[in-house]
C-alpha cells in the first residue's frame, strides 16, 4: 500500500481522499494556489505544497510543480481527484517516468476512452450498443454525407471529436441544414479545441442519462453498481443525481450493466470509472462516453451500496483485488444528490464568490454533505462553483425527496448566492417527483428564475 | 500605452515560468523573451500585494526574493562551488542568487531588481513552495 | 397521524425531534426559555414559544405554561425527548386529561419501571433475569440482614429506591462494613430524593452495560433491535455507545433480546423504550432498569439497523402498527458514538458554557453528527453540557475506530472547552481497542487529565 | 439586610407564578405570599435587563408589562365587562390591568409599580408567550 499520497486537486474532492487515507492510514500532501492557502483540504492533509498563483494553468494544472512537490514531499502516489488533469494522458505519463503511481487507470485506457470516435469504435468492436452515426469524423463537401444522415434518420446531431461541454455541437432536423451546421461545428470545434473534426450520431430526444459505477482490479476483474441517474442537467453540467434511477427494471439494469463491464474490459480498465449511457423511451441505450476517473456523484452510488469508492479506487491503484463478487449490488435504499453552487440562479447562474458569513449544514439522520466550505471560507474566482454536494438516502425515493427537501430548508450559506433555491423548485416539481424528469427537463420547466411569478 | 501593457504583461510573465510572451492586438503587437526565471520581489504577506512607497512613519516591510517555483534549493549551481550569493552581497537585476532543482532540472533563481541580499532564508538542500521567501534583501535605490 | 406536535425540549434532540415531524409532514411548535430565543430547534420549527426564563424548573419542567403553548398552538400531541419531563407520570396524566397525545408509552408503564424496586418485581416475576438482592427495601437494624448479604454474596452494593446519578449507593466488601453503609446510604437518598428507602443487590465487577432497544405497538407486538453497549461512563453518565457490543454472540443476543422483549411486555409497553442489563464476563445478564423514552444513543441503532427510530416513535404513538417482522435486525456494520460535551476534562470536566466562535463538523462518508451548536451559538450555563452527538459506522469495529478518529481529528468547536480530546485518547488505548472495556474504564484509566505526562 | 433579600426574594417571585415563598437561614426567616402573578416591569429587549434611570441625553427605551405565562390574552374578566384598562388609564402597583387563560383558568396580570398605560400591544383573545410586552406604560413618578 501506498506511504503517502499527493491529492493534486482542491474543494471538496480534495478533502474527500485526504479523509479516505486518513482512514487506511496513509499519510496525505495538499497542494494548493496562493488564494487556497486556508482551505480546507490543506487544513486537513499532514503536508501542505503552495504550488503557484490563482489560475489554475499556473497552479493546479502546473504539472511541473505538481511533480516537484510530490518528490520534496516523497510522494509515492498522486491521486488527481475529478477535472484539472485527473484526464490528462500526458501527466499520467510523467507520473509513470517519475515513478509516482497515478492513481487511475492505464494512460492507454485515458487516452482510448478521451477520443471519442475511437472510443465509439471500441465500444462497436466490444459490442456496446452505440447511437447510430458516421464511422469516424465527416466533412460538409462529402457527397455521401445526406445519405448518410437520411441512413441515421433525423433528427441528428453534430459533435466535435476532442468536444465536451456543449461546444462544437450541432442539432440538424433535416437534410437543408446538415452542411451549414457541420461547417459551425467545425468553426466552434477549431476555435474551442484547436481541432475542428466532427461527427454525425442519431440524436436521441427527451434520453435520461443512465450511468454504471465499475471497479476493476489489475487481475481483469470488472464489477458494476447499481446505476445513477443524471438526467437533469444545465448545458450539460450535472445538477442532480440519483440511485437508482427511477426509470429502470432489474432486466435493463443488468444488460446495461453488462454492457458497461464489456467497455471497461475493452480497454483494460483498473481502478474505478463510469460508463454513461443515454436511455431513450423504449428501453434502448447506447454509449456516451465513459469517465476515467471517480466522479463527483460516486457519492450517491455509496450511499445506496455502503462501498468507499475512493478507498477501493487507492487499493485498486496500488494492485489489491477485488474481494467482493457480486454485480447487481444490493440496494439499501434511494439516493439523491445535489449540486449546491455559488451561482445566482436568478442571474442566469453567474458565479457568486464572495466571503461566507455563516454556514450551517443540514443533519442527520440520512444526510451527507461533501464540503470544504466553512464560516469565513473565501470562495474564490478561479475555480468551479461547487460549494457543496447534499446527498440523502431514505427507504424509498418519495422518502428520499422530503428528506431533500428538509435538508435544503436547513441548509444555511451566508455571504454568496447559492443554487439552493432552485433544488427547493425542481423537489416541488410534479414531473421530477414523478420520476418523468428528461435531460430536457431544466430547460423546459426551470428557465424562470426560480423565486418568479408563482409564490 | 505601448510602454504600460508591456509592463503589465512583464509583471505577469515574472510571476510565472513563461520565457516568451507575444501580444497582439490590432495593429500593434509585443513580444519579449527572457533567459531563466527570475524571481518576485515583493513584500512579505500572501497574496503578495504590490510593493509600495511607505508614505508615512510605519516601518516598510521586509522584502523578499521568493520562489517561483517548486523543488529544492540550492545556494550554488554544484556541490564544489561558492554560494552564489552571501549576506551583504549587492545583486544587479538578472544575476542568479541561488538555484532550485525540479524534476532533475536545475533553474537558476535570479534577482528581479537589483538589491542587497540582507538573509538567505532556506538552507541548502531544503525543499521550497511557490512563493516562499528565500531572501530578505533591501532594494538599492542607487542601482535602480 | 398527529397535525402539530410540540417539542418539550430543547438541544440536538428538540432538532432532532423536529427533522423527523418535517419528513412525515407533521407541524412543529419549539418552546424554549429566554436564553434559547435563538436556539436551532427555535430556528427549524414552524412556531414557536416561549415559556420561562433560564432556569429548566421554569421553563422546560414548566408543566402550566408547556400545556398551555400547546394548547394555545393547537397541537395534538406533545414528544417530550429525554430528560426534563420525558419519564414523568404527572406530566403525562396532564397530557392525557388536556387530550394532548403524549409521545410515549403508558402513564403506567412509565410508573412501574420508574420505582426500581417495584421494576425489579414486574421484571422476576415475568421471568426476566434479576441482579440477586433484597425483595424490596431493607432497614439497618433487620437481625435478618447479615443473612441476606451472605446469601446474595459479598460484595454487595446498597441503593437507593429512589435513586439515580450514583446518589444513594454504597458498595460493601464484607459484613462489618454493612449497616454503617446501609444508614450512609440512607441518609444520602433521603437528603437527595426526600425518600430513604434503600435495597441490597449483588455487586458485579467489571460488568458491560449492555442495553437492546425494543419497539411496540398498541396490539403487543414488541421487537428487538441489536444490542447497544454503553460501558464507557463517567459517574453513571454514558460518554461513548457502540453497536453491536464486541463482547456480544448471538445466543446471548437472542437470549438477552428475549429477556428484553419481556420486560417490554410485561408493563404493556407501547412506543420504543429501552431495556438495560449488567452482563458479566460468564455471559450472566441481569435486568438494571428500562428507560421508557427515547435516549441519546439511538442514534447508534439508527446507524445499524438504518431504521428512524423517532418516526417508529411518534408512528407507534399515534397508533400505527409495527410492519416489519424480524427480531435479530441485521447489522449494516459497526457504529460508535462519542457524547462531546462543553466540558473541561482537564479541570475535573467542569461546564464550559461560553460563545462559540467556530464549528466546523467532521464530514463523510460513514459520519453523523447530531447537534444544535452554529457558529455563534452561545451554550448557556443553565442545562445539560452535551453539544453534539459524534457517530460513524464502518464495516467493523476497527474502521469505525478508525473513522472515529479521523472524525474527531477534522471537529473544530473553538470558544469553549470540549470532551474531544478525552475521546481522542480513548480511541487510541489498547484496552478499548481490544474490546475489553468495562464500566470502570474511565476510573481506572482516564483519571490524568487528557493531555497529561505522557506525549 | 433583611430587606435587601426580602427584595430579591420578591423580584425573583414576581418573575414566576409562584403564590407563596419561604426563605430560612440560620436564625432568620422570611415569609411571603401574594393574591395573584403580578406582571415584570421591564424595559424592551430579552433577556429583559434591569430598569435603569437614564443618566444621559440618550432617550430610555420604552417599558412595559411583560406576560409571565402563556395563554390567551384578555382585556377583561368577561365577555361582557369593559377592558381592565384603556390607553390613558394610570394604575397602581397591583392593580390588574389584563387577564390570561391558561389551561381552563383565569389569572390577572397585575401592574407590578405604578404606572401610565400608553398603548395595548396584544388584541383580546390573542395568545401571548412568556416575557412578551403586553403594554407600553410610561412611569408614573409622583406615586411610586
Amino acid at each position: 500500500m501506498f506511504k503517502k499520497i499527493l491529492i493534486a486537486n482542491r474543494g471538496e474532492i480534495a478533502v474527500r481522499i485526504i479523509r479516505a487515507c486518513r482512514e487506511m492510514g496513509i499519510k496525505t500532501v495538499a497542494v494548493h494556489s496562493e488564494p487556497d492557502r486556508s482551505s480546507r483540504h490543506v487544513q486537513l492533509a499532514d503536508e501542505s505544497v503552495c504550488i503557484g498563483p490563482g489560475p489554475a494553468t499556473e497552479s493546479y494544472l502546473n504539472i511541473p510543480n505538481i511533480i516537484s512537490a510530490a518528490e520534496i514531499s516523497g510522494s509515492d502516489a498522486i491521486h488527481p481527484g475529478y477535472g484539472f488533469l485527473a484526464e490528462n494522458t500526458y501527466f499520467a505519463d510523467v507520473c509513470e517516468s517519475c515513478h509516482i503511481r497515478f492513481i487511475g487507470p492505464s494512460k492507454e485506457a485515458i487516452e482510448k476512452m478521451g477520443d471519442k470516435a475511437a472510443a465509439r469504435e471500441t465500444m462497436r468492436k466490444a459490442g456496446v450498443p452505440i447511437i447510430p452515426g458516421s464511422d469516424g469524423c465527416v466533412s460538409a463537401d462529402d457527397p455521401e454525407l445526406p445519405k448518410l444522415a437520411k441512413k441515421i434518420g433525423y433528427p441528428v446531431i453534430v459533435k466535435a471529436v476532442a468536444g465536451g461541454g456543449g461546444k462544437g455541437m450541432r442539432v440538424v432536423l433535416s437534410e437543408e441544414a446538415l452542411v451549414p451546421a457541420i461547417q459551425m461545428a467545425q468553426s466552434e470545434a477549431k476555435a474551442a479545441f484547436g481541432n475542428g473534426d466532427v461527427y454525425l450520431e442519431k440524436y436521441l430526444e427527451q434520453p435520461r442519462h443512465i450511468e454504471f459505477q465499475i471497479v476493476a482490479d489489475h487481475k481483469g476483474r470488472v464489477v458494476y453498481l447499481p446505476e445513477r441517474e443524471c438526467s437533469i442537467q444545465r448545458r450539460h453540467q450535472k445538477l442532480i443525481e440519483e440511485s437508482p434511477s427511477p426509470a429502470m427494471d432489474s432486466s435493463t439494469r443488468r444488460k446495461m450493466g453488462k454492457a458497461a463491464r464489456r467497455a471497461a474490459e475493452a480497454v483494460d480498465y483498473v481502478t474505478v470509472g463510469t460508463v454513461e449511457f443515454l436511455l431513450d423511451r423504449k428501453n434502448n441505450f447506447y454509449f456516451l462516453e465513459m469517465n476515467t476517473r471517480i466522479q463527483v456523484e460516486h457519492t450517491v452510488t455509496e450511499m445506496v451500496t455502503g462501498l468507499d469508492l475512493v478507498k477501493e479506487q487507492i487499493r485498486l491503484a496500488a494492485g489489491e483485488r477485488i474481494d467482493y463478487d457480486r454485480d447487481d449490488y444490493p440496494l439499501l435504499g434511494h439516493a439523491i444528490e445535489c449540486r449546491i453552487n455559488a451561482e445566482d440562479p436568478e442571474h442566469d447562474f453567474r458565479p457568486s464568490p464572495g466571503t461566507l458569513t455563516q454556514v450551517i449544514l443540514p443533519g442527520p439522520p440520512g444526510v451527507r454533505v461533501d464540503t470544504h466550505i466553512y464560516p469565513g471560507y473565501t470562495v474564490p474566482t478561479y475555480y468551479d462553483s461547487l460549494l457543496a454536494k447534499l446527498i440523502v438516502i431514505g427507504d424509498n425515493r418519495e422518502q428520499a425527496i422530503r428528506r431533500m427537501q428538509r435538508a435544503l430548508g436547513e441548509f444555511v450559506i451566508d455571504g454568496v448566492k447559492t443554487t439552493l433555491p432552485l433544488f427547493g423548485k425542481i423537489m416541488q416539481h410534479e414531473v421530477f417527483r414523478k420520476g418523468e424528469a428528461y435531460t430536457d427537463f431544466i430547460a423546459k420547466y426551470m428557465s424562470g428564475p426560480p423565486n418568479g411569478t408563482e409564490k | 500605452m505601448i510602454k504600460k501593457r508591456l509592463s503589465e504583461l512583464l509583471e505577469f510573465a515574472q510571476a510565472t515560468d513563461l520565457e516568451e510572451v507575444v501580444w497582439e492586438k490590432d495593429d500593434s503587437s509585443i513580444h519579449f523573451r527572457r533567459t531563466a526565471v527570475p524571481s518576485k520581489l515583493t513584500p512579505s504577506g500572501s497574496p503578495a500585494p504590490p510593493a509600495r512607497e511607505s508614505d508615512n512613519a510605519e516601518p516598510a516591510p521586509p522584502l523578499y526574493i521568493r520562489s517561483t517555483m517548486v523543488g529544492t534549493f540550492y545556494r550554488s549551481d554544484s556541490a564544489d562551488r561558492p554560494p552564489f550569493v552571501v549576506e551583504g552581497t549587492v545583486v544587479a537585476s538578472g544575476q542568479p542568487v541561488a538555484a532550485i532543482e525540479a524534476m532533475k532540472i536545475m533553474k537558476d533563481v535570479l534577482a528581479s531588481a537589483p538589491c542587497k541580499i540582507m538573509k538567505a532564508l532556506v538552507a541548502n538542500g531544503h525543499s521550497v513552495e511557490y512563493g516562499q521567501p528565500l531572501f530578505e534583501i533591501a532594494h538599492e535605490p542607487e542601482n535602480v
